[in-house]
Protein backbone atom coordinates (compact mmCIF):
# COMPACT_ATOMS: atom_id res chain seq x y z
CA UNK A 1 0.00 0.00 0.00
CA UNK A 2 1.31 3.91 -0.53
CA UNK A 3 -0.16 7.22 0.51
CA UNK A 4 1.11 10.31 1.48
CA UNK A 5 0.45 12.92 4.00
CA UNK A 6 1.61 16.45 4.44
CA UNK A 7 1.00 18.41 7.29
CA UNK A 8 2.35 21.65 9.03
CA UNK A 9 1.44 22.87 12.71
CA UNK A 10 2.60 25.93 14.97
CA UNK A 11 5.73 25.22 17.32
CA UNK A 12 3.83 24.70 20.33
CA UNK A 13 5.49 22.22 22.91
CA UNK A 14 1.67 20.28 22.86
CA UNK A 15 1.94 19.47 18.96
CA UNK A 16 4.27 17.16 19.70
CA UNK A 17 1.34 14.65 21.29
CA UNK A 18 -0.38 15.59 18.04
CA UNK A 19 2.40 14.52 15.43
CA UNK A 20 2.95 11.25 17.23
CA UNK A 21 -1.23 10.72 16.76
CA UNK A 22 -1.20 11.70 13.07
CA UNK A 23 1.64 9.12 12.58
CA UNK A 24 -0.05 6.56 13.77
CA UNK A 25 -3.32 6.87 12.20
CA UNK A 26 -1.22 7.75 8.75
CA UNK A 27 0.37 4.26 9.96
CA UNK A 28 -2.67 1.97 10.75
CA UNK A 29 -3.36 1.10 7.47
CA UNK A 30 -0.16 -0.80 7.22
CA UNK A 31 -1.19 -2.78 10.95
CA UNK A 32 1.78 -2.17 12.64
CA UNK A 33 3.56 -4.36 15.18
CA UNK A 34 2.40 -1.72 18.61
CA UNK A 35 6.30 -2.38 19.39
CA UNK A 36 7.76 -0.97 16.08
CA UNK A 37 5.02 1.96 16.05
CA UNK A 38 5.62 2.88 19.96
CA UNK A 39 9.61 3.29 18.84
CA UNK A 40 8.74 5.29 15.43
CA UNK A 41 6.35 7.76 17.26
CA UNK A 42 9.45 7.92 19.97
CA UNK A 43 11.81 8.96 17.26
CA UNK A 44 9.21 11.33 15.19
CA UNK A 45 8.38 13.38 19.05
CA UNK A 46 12.34 13.95 19.17
CA UNK A 47 12.85 15.24 15.73
CA UNK A 48 9.74 17.45 16.31
CA UNK A 49 10.56 18.44 20.13
CA UNK A 50 14.12 19.50 18.89
CA UNK A 51 12.47 21.44 16.16
CA UNK A 52 9.93 23.64 18.59
CA UNK A 53 12.81 23.91 21.60
CA UNK A 54 16.16 24.14 19.40
CA UNK A 55 14.63 25.45 15.95
CA UNK A 56 12.53 28.22 17.37
CA UNK A 57 13.51 28.53 20.57
CA UNK A 58 10.02 27.47 22.23
CA UNK A 59 9.17 31.50 21.49
CA UNK A 60 9.40 32.29 18.14
CA UNK A 61 5.49 31.37 16.18
CA UNK A 62 6.94 29.23 13.67
CA UNK A 63 6.08 26.65 11.80
CA UNK A 64 6.64 22.89 11.95
CA UNK A 65 6.55 20.88 8.66
CA UNK A 66 6.03 16.78 8.57
CA UNK A 67 5.88 14.67 5.69
CA UNK A 68 5.33 11.19 5.58
CA UNK A 69 5.36 8.28 3.25
CA UNK A 70 4.31 4.98 3.04
CA UNK A 71 5.86 2.69 -0.04
CA UNK A 72 4.96 -1.22 1.24
CA UNK A 73 6.11 -1.06 4.42
CA UNK A 74 8.86 1.48 4.36
CA UNK A 75 7.97 4.53 6.36
CA UNK A 76 10.11 7.89 5.28
CA UNK A 77 9.09 10.83 7.40
CA UNK A 78 10.81 14.37 6.89
CA UNK A 79 10.30 16.83 9.81
CA UNK A 80 11.26 20.20 8.89
CA UNK A 81 11.87 23.77 10.58
CA UNK A 82 12.58 27.06 9.39
CA UNK A 83 14.31 28.24 13.00
CA UNK A 84 18.06 27.98 14.11
CA UNK A 85 19.76 25.38 12.17
CA UNK A 86 22.41 23.36 13.36
CA UNK A 87 25.87 24.70 13.49
CA UNK A 88 27.80 21.37 13.65
CA UNK A 89 26.10 18.23 12.90
CA UNK A 90 28.76 15.79 13.60
CA UNK A 91 28.85 16.71 17.47
CA UNK A 92 25.01 17.73 17.59
CA UNK A 93 24.81 13.48 16.58
CA UNK A 94 26.74 12.46 19.51
CA UNK A 95 25.37 10.65 22.27
CA UNK A 96 24.73 12.97 25.40
CA UNK A 97 25.64 15.56 23.31
CA UNK A 98 22.94 18.99 24.11
CA UNK A 99 23.74 22.50 23.42
CA UNK A 100 21.38 22.66 26.26
CA UNK A 101 23.15 20.35 28.77
CA UNK A 102 22.02 22.94 31.52
CA UNK A 103 18.64 22.75 31.24
CA UNK A 104 16.59 18.84 31.70
CA UNK A 105 17.72 17.98 27.87
CA UNK A 106 19.34 14.61 27.77
CA UNK A 107 21.24 14.59 24.41
CA UNK A 108 19.85 11.43 23.77
CA UNK A 109 17.41 12.72 20.83
CA UNK A 110 19.30 11.74 17.98
CA UNK A 111 20.93 8.03 19.44
CA UNK A 112 17.16 7.13 19.80
CA UNK A 113 16.16 8.17 16.46
CA UNK A 114 19.37 5.89 15.05
CA UNK A 115 18.57 3.07 17.30
CA UNK A 116 14.67 3.11 16.65
CA UNK A 117 14.95 3.91 12.65
CA UNK A 118 17.02 1.91 9.95
CA UNK A 119 18.06 5.48 8.37
CA UNK A 120 17.71 8.78 10.08
CA UNK A 121 19.60 11.94 7.62
CA UNK A 122 19.91 15.64 9.19
CA UNK A 123 20.18 18.60 6.60
CA UNK A 124 20.41 21.82 8.41
CA UNK A 125 21.49 25.37 7.35
CA UNK A 126 22.67 27.86 9.92
CA UNK A 127 19.85 30.50 9.97
CA UNK A 128 17.96 28.82 7.90
CA UNK A 129 16.85 25.46 9.58
CA UNK A 130 16.89 21.85 9.44
CA UNK A 131 15.33 18.66 7.84
CA UNK A 132 14.90 15.34 9.67
CA UNK A 133 14.60 12.25 6.95
CA UNK A 134 13.91 8.91 9.22
CA UNK A 135 13.32 5.48 7.40
CA UNK A 136 11.85 2.53 9.17
CA UNK A 137 11.08 -0.88 7.26
CA UNK A 138 8.22 -2.02 9.15
CA UNK A 139 7.53 -5.89 9.78
CA UNK A 140 4.77 -6.96 7.23
CA UNK A 141 1.90 -8.38 9.60
CA UNK A 142 -0.53 -9.21 6.67
CA UNK A 143 0.32 -13.26 6.76
CA UNK A 144 0.13 -13.24 10.54
CA UNK A 145 -2.52 -16.04 11.26
CA UNK A 146 -6.06 -14.37 12.40
CA UNK A 147 -6.46 -14.11 15.98
CA UNK A 148 -9.41 -14.66 18.30
CA UNK B 1 -32.22 11.27 41.49
CA UNK B 2 -32.21 7.74 39.56
CA UNK B 3 -33.18 9.07 36.26
CA UNK B 4 -30.45 12.04 37.33
CA UNK B 5 -27.46 9.19 37.52
CA UNK B 6 -28.48 7.85 34.54
CA UNK B 7 -28.39 10.80 32.33
CA UNK B 8 -24.65 11.43 33.91
CA UNK B 9 -23.51 8.02 33.06
CA UNK B 10 -24.80 8.77 29.83
CA UNK B 11 -22.52 8.62 26.55
CA UNK B 12 -24.12 12.35 26.35
CA UNK B 13 -21.87 13.87 28.97
CA UNK B 14 -19.07 11.52 28.88
CA UNK B 15 -15.43 13.63 28.03
CA UNK B 16 -13.20 12.24 25.53
CA UNK B 17 -10.44 11.68 27.98
CA UNK B 18 -12.66 9.80 30.12
CA UNK B 19 -13.08 7.18 27.24
CA UNK B 20 -9.23 6.83 26.28
CA UNK B 21 -8.15 6.53 29.80
CA UNK B 22 -10.57 3.55 30.18
CA UNK B 23 -9.18 2.05 26.57
CA UNK B 24 -5.78 2.57 27.88
CA UNK B 25 -6.40 0.41 30.76
CA UNK B 26 -7.75 -2.10 28.71
CA UNK B 27 -5.45 -2.32 26.10
CA UNK B 28 -2.31 -2.36 28.48
CA UNK B 29 -3.58 -5.50 29.89
CA UNK B 30 -4.83 -7.24 26.59
CA UNK B 31 -0.92 -5.97 24.96
CA UNK B 32 0.67 -8.46 28.34
CA UNK B 33 -2.07 -11.30 27.67
CA UNK B 34 -1.19 -11.47 23.85
CA UNK B 35 2.80 -11.17 24.36
CA UNK B 36 2.73 -13.94 27.17
CA UNK B 37 0.87 -16.09 24.49
CA UNK B 38 2.30 -15.45 21.50
CA UNK B 39 5.50 -14.75 22.55
CA UNK B 40 5.48 -11.58 20.83
CA UNK B 41 3.51 -8.03 20.90
CA UNK B 42 0.39 -7.43 19.05
CA UNK B 43 -0.84 -5.23 15.64
CA UNK B 44 -2.94 -2.43 15.85
CA UNK B 45 -5.70 -4.87 14.21
CA UNK B 46 -5.10 -7.52 16.63
CA UNK B 47 -5.70 -5.53 19.40
CA UNK B 48 -9.19 -3.91 18.23
CA UNK B 49 -10.28 -7.62 17.42
CA UNK B 50 -9.31 -8.85 20.78
CA UNK B 51 -10.85 -5.93 22.77
CA UNK B 52 -13.57 -5.62 20.17
CA UNK B 53 -12.55 -1.82 19.74
CA UNK B 54 -12.35 0.46 16.70
CA UNK B 55 -8.84 0.74 14.79
CA UNK B 56 -9.42 5.04 15.35
CA UNK B 57 -10.26 4.23 19.75
CA UNK B 58 -7.10 1.86 19.88
CA UNK B 59 -4.98 4.18 18.16
CA UNK B 60 -6.02 7.02 20.59
CA UNK B 61 -5.78 4.91 23.12
CA UNK B 62 -2.56 3.39 22.63
CA UNK B 63 -0.61 6.93 22.67
CA UNK B 64 -1.31 7.22 26.37
CA UNK B 65 0.43 4.32 27.09
CA UNK B 66 4.04 4.91 26.60
CA UNK B 67 6.55 5.41 28.94
CA UNK B 68 9.58 7.09 28.96
CA UNK B 69 11.45 5.32 31.80
CA UNK B 70 11.15 1.92 30.30
CA UNK B 71 12.70 3.72 26.85
CA UNK B 72 15.91 4.64 28.64
CA UNK B 73 16.56 1.53 30.12
CA UNK B 74 16.23 0.28 26.88
CA UNK B 75 18.56 2.24 25.04
CA UNK B 76 20.97 1.30 28.18
CA UNK B 77 21.08 -2.35 27.51
CA UNK C 1 -6.90 27.42 23.83
CA UNK C 2 -5.19 27.73 20.18
CA UNK C 3 -3.99 25.71 17.68
CA UNK C 4 -3.54 25.59 14.42
CA UNK C 5 -2.92 22.39 11.54
CA UNK C 6 -3.18 22.39 7.89
CA UNK C 7 -3.00 19.19 6.21
CA UNK C 8 -3.01 17.42 2.96
CA UNK C 9 -3.98 14.09 1.36
CA UNK C 10 -4.25 11.91 -1.87
CA UNK C 11 -7.79 11.65 -2.32
CA UNK C 12 -8.22 7.75 -1.57
CA UNK C 13 -11.28 6.68 -0.06
CA UNK C 14 -8.87 5.31 3.04
CA UNK C 15 -7.86 8.91 4.25
CA UNK C 16 -11.70 9.30 5.50
CA UNK C 17 -10.66 7.16 8.37
CA UNK C 18 -7.06 9.21 8.61
CA UNK C 19 -8.88 12.67 8.08
CA UNK C 20 -11.11 11.50 11.39
CA UNK C 21 -8.46 10.71 13.57
CA UNK C 22 -6.25 13.50 12.72
CA UNK C 23 -9.32 15.96 14.02
CA UNK C 24 -10.02 13.73 16.98
CA UNK C 25 -6.08 14.12 17.65
CA UNK C 26 -5.97 17.62 17.16
CA UNK C 27 -9.19 18.36 19.31
CA UNK C 28 -7.85 15.90 22.03
CA UNK C 29 -6.57 19.08 24.56
CA UNK C 30 -9.84 20.76 24.76
CA UNK C 31 -11.28 17.33 26.11
CA UNK C 32 -14.58 17.62 24.42
CA UNK C 33 -17.86 15.69 25.00
CA UNK C 34 -18.33 11.88 22.97
CA UNK C 35 -21.08 12.82 21.58
CA UNK C 36 -20.32 16.22 20.05
CA UNK C 37 -16.96 14.63 19.16
CA UNK C 38 -18.63 12.33 17.20
CA UNK C 39 -20.88 14.96 15.60
CA UNK C 40 -17.73 16.57 14.13
CA UNK C 41 -16.02 13.87 13.10
CA UNK C 42 -18.90 12.76 11.03
CA UNK C 43 -19.91 16.00 9.49
CA UNK C 44 -16.28 16.04 8.31
CA UNK C 45 -16.42 12.70 7.07
CA UNK C 46 -19.26 13.61 4.41
CA UNK C 47 -17.11 16.96 3.22
CA UNK C 48 -13.87 14.81 2.84
CA UNK C 49 -16.03 11.65 0.96
CA UNK C 50 -17.63 14.65 -1.18
CA UNK C 51 -14.50 15.50 -1.89
CA UNK C 52 -13.02 12.71 -3.13
CA UNK C 53 -16.03 10.77 -4.73
CA UNK C 54 -17.76 14.38 -6.43
CA UNK C 55 -15.10 16.43 -6.27
CA UNK C 56 -12.39 13.96 -8.00
CA UNK C 57 -14.32 11.21 -9.49
CA UNK C 58 -12.17 8.70 -7.49
CA UNK C 59 -10.00 8.34 -9.92
CA UNK C 60 -7.54 11.66 -10.27
CA UNK C 61 -5.10 11.58 -8.00
CA UNK C 62 -5.93 15.07 -6.82
CA UNK C 63 -5.22 16.36 -2.74
CA UNK C 64 -7.71 17.22 -0.17
CA UNK C 65 -6.72 20.03 1.69
CA UNK C 66 -8.43 20.14 5.82
CA UNK C 67 -7.37 22.98 7.36
CA UNK C 68 -8.41 23.24 11.57
CA UNK C 69 -8.49 25.46 14.23
CA UNK C 70 -9.04 25.98 17.72
CA UNK C 71 -10.17 29.40 19.59
CA UNK C 72 -11.02 28.96 22.52
CA UNK C 73 -14.15 26.19 22.09
CA UNK C 74 -15.21 26.98 18.65
CA UNK C 75 -13.62 24.64 16.01
CA UNK C 76 -13.65 26.05 12.33
CA UNK C 77 -12.30 22.92 9.55
CA UNK C 78 -12.56 24.02 5.61
CA UNK C 79 -11.76 21.15 3.13
CA UNK C 80 -10.60 21.94 0.05
CA UNK C 81 -10.70 19.85 -3.33
CA UNK C 82 -9.26 21.09 -7.11
CA UNK C 83 -11.92 18.92 -8.40
CA UNK C 84 -14.71 19.52 -10.22
CA UNK C 85 -17.51 22.37 -8.36
CA UNK C 86 -20.57 21.89 -7.37
CA UNK C 87 -22.85 23.53 -10.60
CA UNK C 88 -25.60 24.51 -8.20
CA UNK C 89 -25.11 24.88 -4.77
CA UNK C 90 -28.79 25.03 -3.79
CA UNK C 91 -29.38 21.87 -5.11
CA UNK C 92 -26.96 20.34 -3.49
CA UNK C 93 -27.67 21.78 -0.42
CA UNK C 94 -31.21 19.83 -0.63
CA UNK C 95 -32.15 17.10 1.37
CA UNK C 96 -32.16 13.70 -0.50
CA UNK C 97 -30.44 15.22 -3.98
CA UNK C 98 -27.82 13.72 -4.76
CA UNK C 99 -26.26 14.02 -8.43
CA UNK C 100 -25.21 9.93 -8.35
CA UNK C 101 -28.70 8.95 -6.84
CA UNK C 102 -28.25 6.08 -9.20
CA UNK C 103 -25.35 4.66 -6.72
CA UNK C 104 -25.84 4.48 -3.17
CA UNK C 105 -25.32 8.09 -2.15
CA UNK C 106 -28.20 9.33 0.06
CA UNK C 107 -27.70 12.52 -0.54
CA UNK C 108 -27.75 13.77 3.28
CA UNK C 109 -24.26 14.79 3.66
CA UNK C 110 -24.93 18.72 3.26
CA UNK C 111 -28.03 18.22 5.24
CA UNK C 112 -26.00 15.81 7.71
CA UNK C 113 -22.85 18.38 8.05
CA UNK C 114 -25.75 21.34 9.09
CA UNK C 115 -27.49 19.64 11.75
CA UNK C 116 -24.30 18.45 13.37
CA UNK C 117 -22.63 21.75 12.87
CA UNK C 118 -23.27 25.34 14.01
CA UNK C 119 -22.30 26.51 10.17
CA UNK C 120 -21.86 25.52 6.99
CA UNK C 121 -20.99 27.56 3.93
CA UNK C 122 -19.95 26.70 0.57
CA UNK C 123 -17.22 27.97 -1.70
CA UNK C 124 -17.19 26.18 -5.39
CA UNK C 125 -16.66 26.88 -8.67
CA UNK C 126 -17.40 25.04 -11.82
CA UNK C 127 -14.00 23.23 -12.67
CA UNK C 128 -11.48 24.66 -10.03
CA UNK C 129 -12.93 23.15 -6.66
CA UNK C 130 -15.08 22.82 -3.55
CA UNK C 131 -14.12 24.30 -0.12
CA UNK C 132 -16.32 23.64 2.88
CA UNK C 133 -15.88 25.30 5.76
CA UNK C 134 -17.50 23.72 9.37
CA UNK C 135 -17.99 25.84 12.20
CA UNK C 136 -18.52 23.96 15.80
CA UNK C 137 -19.12 25.58 19.12
CA UNK C 138 -17.97 23.13 21.12
CA UNK C 139 -19.43 23.11 25.28
CA UNK C 140 -16.58 23.68 27.39
CA UNK C 141 -16.08 20.44 29.56
CA UNK C 142 -13.53 21.55 32.08
CA UNK C 143 -15.89 22.75 34.68
CA UNK C 144 -17.67 19.04 34.57
CA UNK C 145 -17.60 17.13 37.61
CA UNK C 146 -16.15 14.04 36.66
CA UNK C 147 -18.74 11.54 35.95
CA UNK C 148 -18.94 8.00 37.95
N1 LIG D 1 15.91 21.23 14.78
C1 LIG D 1 17.04 21.66 15.36
N2 LIG D 1 17.44 22.96 15.23
C2 LIG D 1 18.57 23.41 15.81
N3 LIG D 1 19.39 22.62 16.56
C3 LIG D 1 19.06 21.32 16.72
C4 LIG D 1 17.88 20.77 16.15
N4 LIG D 1 17.82 19.46 16.47
C5 LIG D 1 18.90 19.20 17.23
N5 LIG D 1 19.66 20.31 17.39
C6 LIG D 1 20.96 20.41 18.13
O1 LIG D 1 21.44 19.09 18.33
C7 LIG D 1 21.68 18.85 19.73
C8 LIG D 1 21.44 17.39 20.05
O2 LIG D 1 20.07 17.05 19.91
P1 LIG D 1 19.48 15.87 20.79
O3 LIG D 1 20.32 14.66 20.58
O4 LIG D 1 18.03 15.74 20.50
O5 LIG D 1 19.69 16.36 22.29
P2 LIG D 1 18.88 17.41 23.18
O6 LIG D 1 17.62 17.79 22.42
O7 LIG D 1 18.57 16.67 24.44
O8 LIG D 1 19.76 18.61 23.36
C9 LIG D 1 20.76 19.82 20.42
O9 LIG D 1 21.20 20.11 21.74
C10 LIG D 1 20.80 21.03 19.51
O10 LIG D 1 21.95 21.80 19.74
N1 LIG E 1 -16.65 18.41 -3.20
C1 LIG E 1 -17.62 18.33 -4.14
N2 LIG E 1 -17.32 18.47 -5.46
C2 LIG E 1 -18.29 18.39 -6.39
N3 LIG E 1 -19.60 18.18 -6.11
C3 LIG E 1 -19.96 18.01 -4.84
C4 LIG E 1 -19.00 18.09 -3.79
N4 LIG E 1 -19.66 17.92 -2.61
C5 LIG E 1 -20.96 17.75 -2.91
N5 LIG E 1 -21.16 17.80 -4.25
C6 LIG E 1 -22.47 17.71 -4.94
O1 LIG E 1 -23.49 17.89 -3.99
C7 LIG E 1 -24.39 16.77 -4.00
C8 LIG E 1 -24.97 16.53 -2.62
O2 LIG E 1 -23.97 16.12 -1.72
P1 LIG E 1 -24.38 15.21 -0.49
O3 LIG E 1 -25.47 15.93 0.25
O4 LIG E 1 -23.16 14.88 0.28
O5 LIG E 1 -25.01 13.92 -1.17
P2 LIG E 1 -24.28 12.65 -1.83
O6 LIG E 1 -22.80 12.74 -1.55
O7 LIG E 1 -24.90 11.47 -1.16
O8 LIG E 1 -24.57 12.73 -3.29
C9 LIG E 1 -23.56 15.64 -4.54
O9 LIG E 1 -24.36 14.61 -5.11
C10 LIG E 1 -22.68 16.34 -5.57
O10 LIG E 1 -23.38 16.52 -6.78
MG1 LIG F 1 16.35 16.49 21.55
MG1 LIG G 1 -21.97 13.10 0.26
Amino acid sequence: MNNALEVRFPALSENEALARLIISAFLAPIDPLVEELAEFKTSLSEAVTNAIIHGYDESEDGWVYVTARIEEHTVTVEIRDEGAGIPDIELAREPLYSSRAHEERSGMGFTIMESFCDEVTIHSSNGLGTTIQLIKHFTPTASFSQVN
Amino acid sequence: IGEIQRYLRDDRVVKVSRTIRDHTIRIKQQMEAFQKEHERNPTLNEISQLLDMKIEDVVLAFDALRDPASLHEQLQE
